[in-house]
């Protein structure tokens, strides 16, 4: 297989966001700013990679039945891995993440990945596939805060683009992230399918 | 009064779905049906209950007397995860007809980050055991107002003629997101 | 205040420019177009053939099974040739074409106008008069009369209703009948009870026709247990279902017929065709018309033979108005708009009306605004725009759920609709997928 | 309610006929889990998928084992299994949960107490398998093939 | 190596075993072996999940395919022969080959054809309008107009000729999925064997009025004058109810029936031009029901040869 | 390589040694990052410090004193010049916020004016509560600004209930919340005798 | 004859009623309440109004035109009584481009991303309103002062925002006798407030001609506005100094203005009278919630929004009365 291919999918193609629909949770709930898409999006990325790495490794050792249990376990570590790195290098992000670093574990990207890709291919591909899919993500992550703190607070990474006065504040709120979330798909699937 | 506090916040103004984000999978998945999403408010009410419970005395009696906080986000999700599946193996194992009826009512529950998220935040809230579970519970409820009524709202999406390209999900999120903006009007309810 | 029935209703503007017209009988054709499918029911089989003489009132085409009615001649003269002719269908439907000659009927009819009242013919002998004599229900539907007064085993007729409600706009023809004829008809519907066997008989008359009421209380004082009910203004008050639950405050169960709450209604027309058959053995070849329409120049009621070309009616009427946009066989709201005026009048044909072409064209359809006008106006009960939606969508199982079945077509829904929409086109080809649905799956 | 669409009255279900005992026919049922109708569930294997198999006695018509059929219950029928199958052992954790608190106030006593109280539940259903078994009927609605 | 550590192992293990063994057990209990050919098969078809096969969409059918391990009444018409033979080498089963079909509309009632003698105001239906009468020409068995088979074509392939108030299929487009067919109140449309270059040649007529009342409603109608079926050296036409229809699994293309037919209501599309009658083309345009007639081969030529260059 | 076969033994196998390198390699990171984690947590709380008290060069020892309204208790640092005590940062909260729950650290010199604040946990609403953060020390303001002013001397309420600070616009809940935070603090504190606590005791 | 016959299924009469006409006697309703909008605001209140009205046509025009390229229907006049509607709902201050984001909102979002009229199922004007609300708290809860002489740039409170005040900050009711207008000048409008909002008289007078003309029915007002005056009622029996009176909650805010013309809006709304209760029920219930405990010091928007999602429940369970099926 193409591993170019293999990796750019994840970016429009079969955008894990867009596209799947997976992951909703982290993506509406961490989104009120591009930085929070972005880390977000990156702490997934560093999982599903090593997920992806460690069980095509170990795939040949693990019997089919217990596949899954153990695919959990070995997420759940680096899940954890994540917490405790940013809890000790990143306080601040972390504190803006809370909840929804833990949630990593029940991402359906994750999981998915690795049963139906990692679990099957070569460590490379499983390396690239996992990169791919986690730099979608992350990607979408980012446009969605990017677009909601843009519109919400005038800012795009935090610089000021118009003054803050004019920045709808419904975009940072909850409502705005179902919003935002619903016109992006539409304008991406108008442009997937044209 | 905390007790009311706790479950005005967690249905109203701190809906998990519509406020925390929290099991938008199965939000905008099995709100297809009314009657299933009523079915599914109940067996979430019982597994969160359950999760909660179990997930706090891990907690409270295995993982923090060893200075084990760490291991939470692991040993909850695998807790969850067996639960469920014990929950259900008993139930085929002990009654196979109830079990079947079950099984044409409702999609099985898996573990999805509502119950996880519910678990942890009822530690990470400081809660004691009663309101942990008080907790639980108005979760679960929130979670089975939002998707009742938007499980009514998709059916009626689906008898109009949505413009092609806001089909499906867009449509569909965008609904839930006029519905959170007016579940906003609770803010400060408690 | 007056009866009328419990839910729903519209009341559009009545428009009855013919009322008061005396009768006219109209000069006979040369050539009349008797189709065989006049009825409910399976088409009677033809018993001449091209060729044959035949006489009025002689017996043309056979009933071809239970539901079914016989077809008697309206005209003397030579059967020209059975074919398929384009009738009020649409479709092009096999009928019996008579080239006139004379105008001679059969012997036993008693063609003088003496009021008979009295009989001992037994209830089944009537029932067996009506039947022989093709005797269909005038109200509209057409369903063979014998039919309806067989009552079936198990269940009691309670009372007899005559319906003389004509709640569609424009027609008078069975105003003015009971106006001309009131004493038969009250001979027919004394024909009716017994027929049926039973001791009480309601004529439902809407209040618009005061004189009507006036009349017919005054004859009905001589018959027991006969009485008037005067009804307010509302349509569909003519539907059975609904004149029967104005009257008597009855409802007749989803699904069933009037007899399961013990009441048979017939038409006022019906009743006379019945009176004629019985006491003057004269089958049932002619029947009342309303030509009429807001740019007829003469409307009328008009004593039509059955096979007569409606064109011969409208010009009877002042001939067809320069901006005709539609012709109905019937009322505005049930009637069935016509392809052509070279359509035979036929058993059921209630009325022609004529309609300007501004009044013809409909408007184009918008969304559903969800104003529940068309439920608060559905008689029935039903939700007509769910009804239509489910049909646009194929949801025939959610239609059927829906209780589309009990749709009595009235039109109210859409008559009603501000937002333009052909709810009853829709609900109708929803009725008829669900009913071909349910069908197969009895058998 | 004097009317309610009977489409709310019933659960349907399709299915595979997978094998055929006496009178008895059984129905292989697909169950999804919550995830399943999510339209990603190829690419997402949480989303369990089981199969369960739905006895169907007294049916009439013909059936062969293969065939599509609709398998039908009546709601009350699923009301009656959420009520045994989650709502009353819910509400006899809670009951208990309660009550342990209030007499012991130690949380883990309270706490596995009340977890606890569900083996004796679920004994009780195991006892009443049969009488269970009578209430939960289904019948075959149609054969879709 | 810190007692924290040790706990960690302890406890972790000690959770993870459990959970993991409560969790295998129910996975044996419980979980469908999903064929993974499944999956392999629904990657190999076309993921239109038109029901054009039969089966509730295409997963259901790949299912069908894995399951019933033979494929002997299994066809996607969507993904054609090339599509089987890949599910065939999947599964390891010999495929049937279907020639491929594509949807032919039976009527040429154009406006000229067929002339109108009433206006329909209904709703725009076609299931509608023939429940309503016979339609707003004197011909009741022609194409009503309304697009109902338009509307249930998910492949975009049937398109209204505003002209000619017709439909006409774009032959690239159309898969035979077939579900105009079961949409047209009218049965006009048919699903016919797919000629090399897109040539077809049918009976554009499904009038069985008598031959004098056929001709008087429409200009092309098919009189049942059995010239044709005298006509074809493969015995492909059979005339039944007034009305010729030719086999397409027989008609060779040969052409001969149109020639012959009194009324031009054989339709021939994507021919190249006749010598004989290429040589008066102004003849066309005073022949009406000729010129007409080639009017929809020539739309239906361009549009299917358009995706190809 | 042959996938193994599905046998208990296999899976047990499998099982534990998967759990078993997951939870060495936590039990490792976990280790190496306690030291980093309680760091950041330890940095965290005195930049907190820092900024809301004047210059000093050692803290004392932390201690907690009960407030006089609100359940819990407050924890006071104590924050040295020498042996001299040049303020007391308080972490000081509220219940009345908008979204409920707001923690500030506040420093006051021993004389009891507001040296400064720093919120440090809050979930008010973005564009309104979160102004907080800087809208009452805003120096050009006089009105809103609450630094160097003495609880004990203004009215620490917002203006619209008559007090003497101006709310935030369009989010009085907030500042409300804030103020009654800030004077939970100040009334907890207020009764110490900065001279008792000799620094150094320690 | 010169053209051919029409040929349709029946019925072939039609009655008066179209969606246009309703609309325009809507606007008409609400006429009385602008007139009197514009003489307590003045300019602020015209130009308001026309914007909000102008912006939400072009935006339904715009929209459909352009971007969905269907066939647009400005004809209808449904924008125009939603730009209407959204002018009534926000301070005659708002700055222009605030009401021009309120009417994109109202029309794309609230209406057109769902096909149009008819589709929606969230009132569009009070989507526009809330979006305001959330996004500019701000501009949208300044109000200019009432005073006739139509001077700008002063601004107040509503009668509902300084009981709220009030109230949170301790002070009993008792002791606010002086700010609080009689019921004499809530019932005519003169107080602070939303535009359309401030006159209850001339709302009420343009409902009883929506009445009339049988555009809505009694159900959802006075179920909306009966609910607020019992539960508030209840409330204010238990303790006066802590609640204010049942009437002064009927006549502030957007009591009125949202019982008569936005709750009623029909595509919104169940269809059958009993779910029209019930939603009006749920809507006063809310309101009075939001009012006395929340931290807003209205909540009809939030209500008639909320109820909006519960019309599709209501729908399917409250089903019209039926005809002969009872048996069953
Ligand atoms: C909507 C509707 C309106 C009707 N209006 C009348 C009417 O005005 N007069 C009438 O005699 N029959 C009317 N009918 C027909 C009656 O339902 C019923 O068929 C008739 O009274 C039975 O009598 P018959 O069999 O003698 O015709 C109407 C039917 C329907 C469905
Ligand atoms: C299959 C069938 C059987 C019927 N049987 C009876 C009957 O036994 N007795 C009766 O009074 N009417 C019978 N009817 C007549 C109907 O009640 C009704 O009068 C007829 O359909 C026309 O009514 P309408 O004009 O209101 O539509 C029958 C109708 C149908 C279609
Ligand atoms: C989405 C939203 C969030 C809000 N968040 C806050 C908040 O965090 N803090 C606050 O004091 N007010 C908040 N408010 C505003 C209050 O609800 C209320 O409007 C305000 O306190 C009115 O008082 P004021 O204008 O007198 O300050 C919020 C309003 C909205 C619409
Ligand atoms: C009685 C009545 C009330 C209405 N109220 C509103 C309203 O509050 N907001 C609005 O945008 N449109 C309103 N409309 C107009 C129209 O129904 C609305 O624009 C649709 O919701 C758009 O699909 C109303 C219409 C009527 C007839
Ligand atoms: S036509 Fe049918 S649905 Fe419409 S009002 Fe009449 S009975 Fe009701
Ligand atoms: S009358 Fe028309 S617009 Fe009103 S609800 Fe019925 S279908 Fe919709
Ligand atoms: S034209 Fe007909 S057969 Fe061809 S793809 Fe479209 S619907 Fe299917
Ligand atoms: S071919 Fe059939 S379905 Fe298509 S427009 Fe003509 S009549 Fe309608
Ligand atoms: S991501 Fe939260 S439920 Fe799926």
């Amino acid at each position: 297989m193409n591993q170019m291919n293999n990796f750019t999918k994840g970016f429009i193609k079969e955008n894990p966001v867009f596209v799947l629909l997976l992951g909703m949770c982290p993506t509406l709930g961490v989104t009120s700013s591009a930085i929070n898409g972005l880390g977000m999006g990156l702490a997934t990325t560093f999982v599903l990679v090593m997920a992806n790495i460690v069980v095509s490794m170990v795939k040949n050792f693990i019997p089919d039945k217990v596949r899954i249990p153990s695919f959990i376990v070995i997420i759940a570590t680096f899940v954890t891995i994540v917490e405790l790195v940013m809890k000790g290098y990143l306080p601040a992000l972390f504190d803006s993440l809370g909840l929804f670093i833990p949630l990593i574990v029940v991402n359906c990207v994750v999981l998915g990945r690795a049963e139906a890709f990692a679990s099957k291919n070569n460590l490379l591909s499983s390396l690239i596939d996992g990169l791919g899919m986690g730099l979608g993500f992350a990607f979408a992550l980012t446009l969605l805060g990017g677009v909601r703190e843009f519109l919400g607070a005038g800012t795009i990474f935090n610089m000021t683009v118009y003054p803050e006065k004019y920045g709808m504040l419904l975009f940072i709120l909850a409502p705005g992230a179902f919003i935002a979330l619903g016109y992006l798909i539409a304008i991406i699937n108008h442009f997937r399918k044209a | 009064m905390e007790y009311i506090v706790i479950i005005i916040a967690a249905i109203l103004s701190n809906n998990i779905v519509l406020a925390q984000f929290l099991g938008i999978c199965p939000f905008l998945g099995v709100s297809k049906k009314i009657s299933t999403a009523v079915g599914m408010t109940g067996a979430v009410t019982f597994v969160m209950t359950l999760a909660t419970i179990v997930t706090y005395l891990v907690q409270k009696f295995v993982l923090d007397p060893f200075g084990l906080g760490f291991l939470q986000t692991i040993s909850f999700i695998l807790i969850i995860a067996s639960l469920v599946q014990l929950v259900e193996i008993v139930l085929k194992k002990v009654s196979p007809s109830l079990y079947q009826a079950l099984g044409v009512f409702l999609p099985l529950i898996t573990t999805n980050c509502a119950i996880l998220g519910v678990a942890i935040l009822t530690i990470q809230n400081d809660y004691n055991l009663m309101e942990g579970v008080v907790y639980a519970i108005a979760s679960a409820v929130g979670f089975g107002v939002a998707l009742i009524l938007f499980a009514g709202l998709r059916e009626h999406l689906d008898l109009i003629n949505v413009p092609k390209g806001m089909k499906g999900t867009p449509v569909a999120l965008i609904v839930a997101g006029i519905l959170a903006m007016a579940f906003m009007g609770f803010a400060g309810l408690v | 205040m007056l009866k009328t029935f419990k839910i729903g209703g519209v009341h559009p503007a009545e428009n009855k420019f013919s009322a008061g017209k005396q009768i006219e009988t109209l000069p006979i054709p040369d050539m009349v177009t008797v189709p065989i499918a006049q009825h409910i029911g399976a088409p009677s089989t033809p018993v001449v053939k091209k060729g044959d003489e035949v006489k009025v009132g002689q017996l043309l085409a056979q009933s071809a099974g239970f539901v079914s009615a016989n077809i008697h001649s309206p005209v003397s003269g030579k059967v020209f040739k059975i074919d398929d002719v384009l009738d009020s269908s649409g479709y092009k439907k096999k009928a019996i074409i008579i080239k006139v000659e004379g105008d001679e009927w059969e012997e036993t009819i008693d063609r003088s106008t003496d009021l008979v009242k009295q009989t001992d013919l037994s209830p089944k002998e009537i029932v067996d008069r009506v039947a022989q004599s093709g005797i269909v229900g005038l109200g509209g539907a057409t369903f063979p009369t014998h039919v309806k007064l067989a009552v079936p085993q198990g269940m009691t007729a309670e009372m007899l209703l005559i319906n003389a409600v004509e709640c569609e706009p424009y027609l008078t023809a069975d105003h003015q009948l009971m106006m001309e004829k009131g004493a038969e008809i009250m001979v027919g519907i004394d024909l009716l009870m017994k027929a049926i066997g039973v001791k009480k008989a309601i004529i439902g008359i809407e209040n618009n026709k005061p004189d009507a009421i006036k009349h017919l209380s005054q004859l009905a004082k001589e018959y027991a247990g006969v009485e008037v009910c005067a009804l307010k203004v509302q349509y569909p008050q003519g539907g059975e279902k609904q004149l029967i639950n104005a009257a008597t405050g009855r409802e007749v169960p989803s699904g069933a017929l009037p007899i399961s709450v013990g009441c048979v209604v017939n038409n006022v027309g019906t009743a006379y065709a019945v009176y004629e058959a019985v006491m003057k053995n004269k089958p049932l070849f002619e029947r009342v018309v309303t030509v009429t329409g807001k740019s007829v120049s003469k409307p009328s009621n008009f004593m039509a033979r059955v096979g007569m070309s409606v064109s011969q009616l409208v010009e009877a009427a002042g001939g067809l108005p320069e901006d005709t946009g539609k012709v109905i066989s019937g009322g505005p709201m049930m009637g069935k708009a016509l392809v052509t005026t070279d359509v035979p009048v036929t058993k059921g044909t209630s009325g022609v009306l004529i309609m300007r072409e501004e009044e013809a064209t409909r408007r184009t359809m918008k969304n559903c605004i969800r104003c529940a006008k068309c439920v608060s106006a559905c008689p029935m009960g039903l939700e007509p725009y769910l009804l239509m939606t489910y049909a646009e969508k194929k949801m025939w199982e959610e239609s059927e759920d829906s209780f589309v079945m009990d749709c009595i077509e009235c039109g109210s829904c859409s008559y009603t609709c501000p937002a333009d929409r052909p709810l009853l086109d829709y609900i109708r080809l929803g009725k008829g997928t669900v009913g071909q649905i349910m069908r197969s799956r009895k058998k | 309610m004097s009317k309610q669409n009977s489409s709310l009255k019933k659960i349907k279900h399709s299915g595979i006929v997978s094998r055929i005992e006496g009178a008895t026919i059984i129905v292989s049922i697909t169950n999804k889990s919550a995830c399943a109708s999510c339209h990603a569930n190829g690419t997402c294997t949480s989303a369990d998928k089981q199969d369960k198999e739905i006895e169907v006695h007294n049916y009439e018509g013909s059936v062969k084992v293969g065939n599509h059929v609709e398998v039908i219950c009546n709601q009350e029928m699923g009301i009656k299994a959420l009520f045994l199958g989650y709502l009353l052992p819910f509400l006899l954790v809670m009951l208990v949960l309660i009550t342990a608190t209030i007499i012991t106030d130690r949380e883990e006593i309270a706490g596995i107490s009340a977890l606890a109280v569900l083996v004796p539940y679920y004994i009780v259903l195991a006892l009443l398998k049969q009488k269970i078994k009578k209430s939960f009927t289904f019948s075959i609605n149609r054969v879709l093939e | 190596m810190s007692v924290t550590i040790l706990y960690t192992i302890v406890t972790l293990s000690a959770i993870g075993v459990l959970a993991a063994t409560i969790l295998y057990l129910t996975a044996q209990k419980f979980k469908v072996y999903e064929d993974p050919r499944i999956d392999d098969v629904d990657e190999a078809l076309p993921g239109a999940n038109c029901g054009g096969c039969g089966y509730a969409g295409c997963r259901a059918f790949a299912e069908a395919c894995v399951s019933k391990n033979e494929l002997s009444d299994l066809f996607c018409p969507v993904g054609g022969n090339d599509c089987m033979t890949d599910i065939a080498g999947i599964l390891g089963l010999e495929a049937i080959k279907k020639d491929p079909r594509v949807a032919v509309v039976r009527c040429n009632g154009t406006c000229e054809n067929r002339p109108k003698t009433n206006t329909y105001d209904g709703a725009v239906s076609c299931a509608i309008a023939s429940s309503l009468y016979g339609g707003d020409t004197n011909c009741s068995f022609g194409c009503l107009g309304c697009g109902d088979c338009v509307e249930v074509c998910d492949f975009d392939a049937i398109k209204m000729d505003p002209e000619t108030g017709l439909p006409v299929v774009i032959d690239d487009k159309c898969v035979a999925c077939g579900a105009c067919v079961d949409a047209c109140p009218r049965d006009l449309i048919e699903l016919r064997r797919k000629m090399p270059k897109d040539r077809k040649i049918f009976v554009g007529c499904r009038n069985m009025d008598k031959g004098a009342a056929a001709k008087k409603a429409c200009t092309v109608a098919c009189i049942g004058c059995t010239k044709c079926a005298k006509e074809c050296p493969f015995d492909a036409i059979t005339i039944e109810n007034n009305l010729a229809f030719i086999d397409s699994d027989k008609c060779k293309l040969c052409r001969k029936c149109v020639v012959v037919c009194p009324t031009n209501a054989i339709q021939e599309l994507n021919f190249p031009p006749r010598k004989v009658k290429a040589e008066k083309p102004a003849a066309k345009v005073e022949a009406k029901p000729v010129a007409k007639k080639e009017k929809p081969a020539a739309t239906n030529n361009e549009e299917s040869t358009e995706p190809k260059n | 390589m042959a996938k193994k076969e599905s046998s208990l033994k296999n899976m047990l196998i499998a099982l534990f040694s998967v759990t078993f390198i997951a939870s060495a390699s936590l039990g490792l990171v976990e280790n190496a990052t306690r030291g980093a984690i309680a760091e950041a947590a330890r940095i965290k709380q005195e930049k907190a410090i820092k900024a809301v008290l004047p210059e000093f060069d050692k803290l004392g020892d932390a201690f907690m004193v009960k407030p006089k309204s609100g359940p819990d208790s407050l924890e006071v640092f104590p924050a040295y010049k020498g042996s001299e005590v040049v303020g007391m940062a308080i972490k000081t909260y509220t219940n009345s916020g908008f979204s409920g729950h707001i923690s500030v650290m506040a420093g006051f010199k021993p004389d009891g004016t507001i040296s400064g604040y720093s919120v440090l946990e809050h979930k008010e609403t973005p564009g309104l509560g979160t102004k907080m953060v800087t809208w009452f020390r805003d120096a050009t303001k006089a009105k809103q600004n609450v630094i160097g002013k003495n609880p004990g001397n203004i009215n620490l309420t917002v203006s619209k209930d008559g007090g003497d600070v101006d709310a935030i616009t369009a989010a009085t809940i907030s500042s409300r919340a804030f103020l009654d935070a800030l004077q939970r603090a100040y009334d907890s504190v207020k009764d110490i005798d900065a001279s008792t606590m000799k620094g150094g005791s320690k | 004859m010169s053209k051919f016959l029409t040929i349709s299924p029946s019925p072939h009469v039609k009655g008066e009623e179209s969606v246009q006409k309703i609309m325009l006697w809507v606007i008409l309703a609400m006429v009385p309440a602008m007139v009197w909008s514009f003489v307590v605001f003045g300019m602020g209140a015209i130009i308001t109004t026309s914007v909000a009205i102008l912006s939400c046509v072009f935006f339904e025009y715009a929209i459909s035109r352009f971007i969905l390229k269907t066939e647009n229907s400005v004809g209808d006049l449904s924008a125009f009584l939603t730009g209407m509607l959204l002018a009534f709902n926000v301070p005659s201050s708002l700055p222009i481009w605030m009401i021009i984001i309120g009417a994109l909102v109202a029309i794309g979002i609230g209406k057109l991303s769902f096909g149009g009229l008819g589709n929606n199922p969230f009132n569009p004007a009070l989507v526009g309103r809330v979006f305001l609300l959330i996004s500019f708290p701000v501009d949208m809860t300044s109000w200019p002062v009432n005073n006739n002489s139509g001077v700008d740039g002063v601004t107040g409170a509503t009668p509902l925002g300084l009981v709220k005040e009030a109230i949170s900050s301790g002070t009993p009711i008792s002791q606010l006798t002086d700010q609080v207008p009689s019921n004499m000048d809530l019932f005519f409008g003169n107080i602070g407030g939303s535009l359309g909002e401030i006159s209850a008289i001339a709302l009420i007078l343009g409902a009883l001609f929506m009445l009339y003309k049988k555009v809505i029915t009694w159900h959802i007002p006075v179920s909306i506005l009966g609910t607020m005056f019992v539960f508030a009622g209840l409330l204010w029996t238990v303790d006066s100094e802590q609640f204010m009176n049942p009437m002064f909650h009927l006549l502030t805010g957007g009591a009125m203005l949202g019982a008569l013309y936005m709750a009623t809006d029909m595509v919104t709304s169940p269809m059958t009278p009993k779910g029209q209760l019930i939603y009006g029920i749920g809507i006063g219930i809310i309101t009075i919630s939001i009012r006395v405990f929340g931290a807003y010091p209205e909540g009809i928007s939030f209500a008639i929004l909320i109820m909006n999602a519960v019309t599709p429940l209501l729908n399917r369970y409250c089903k019209p009365k039926d005809f002969g099926r009872r048996a069953k």
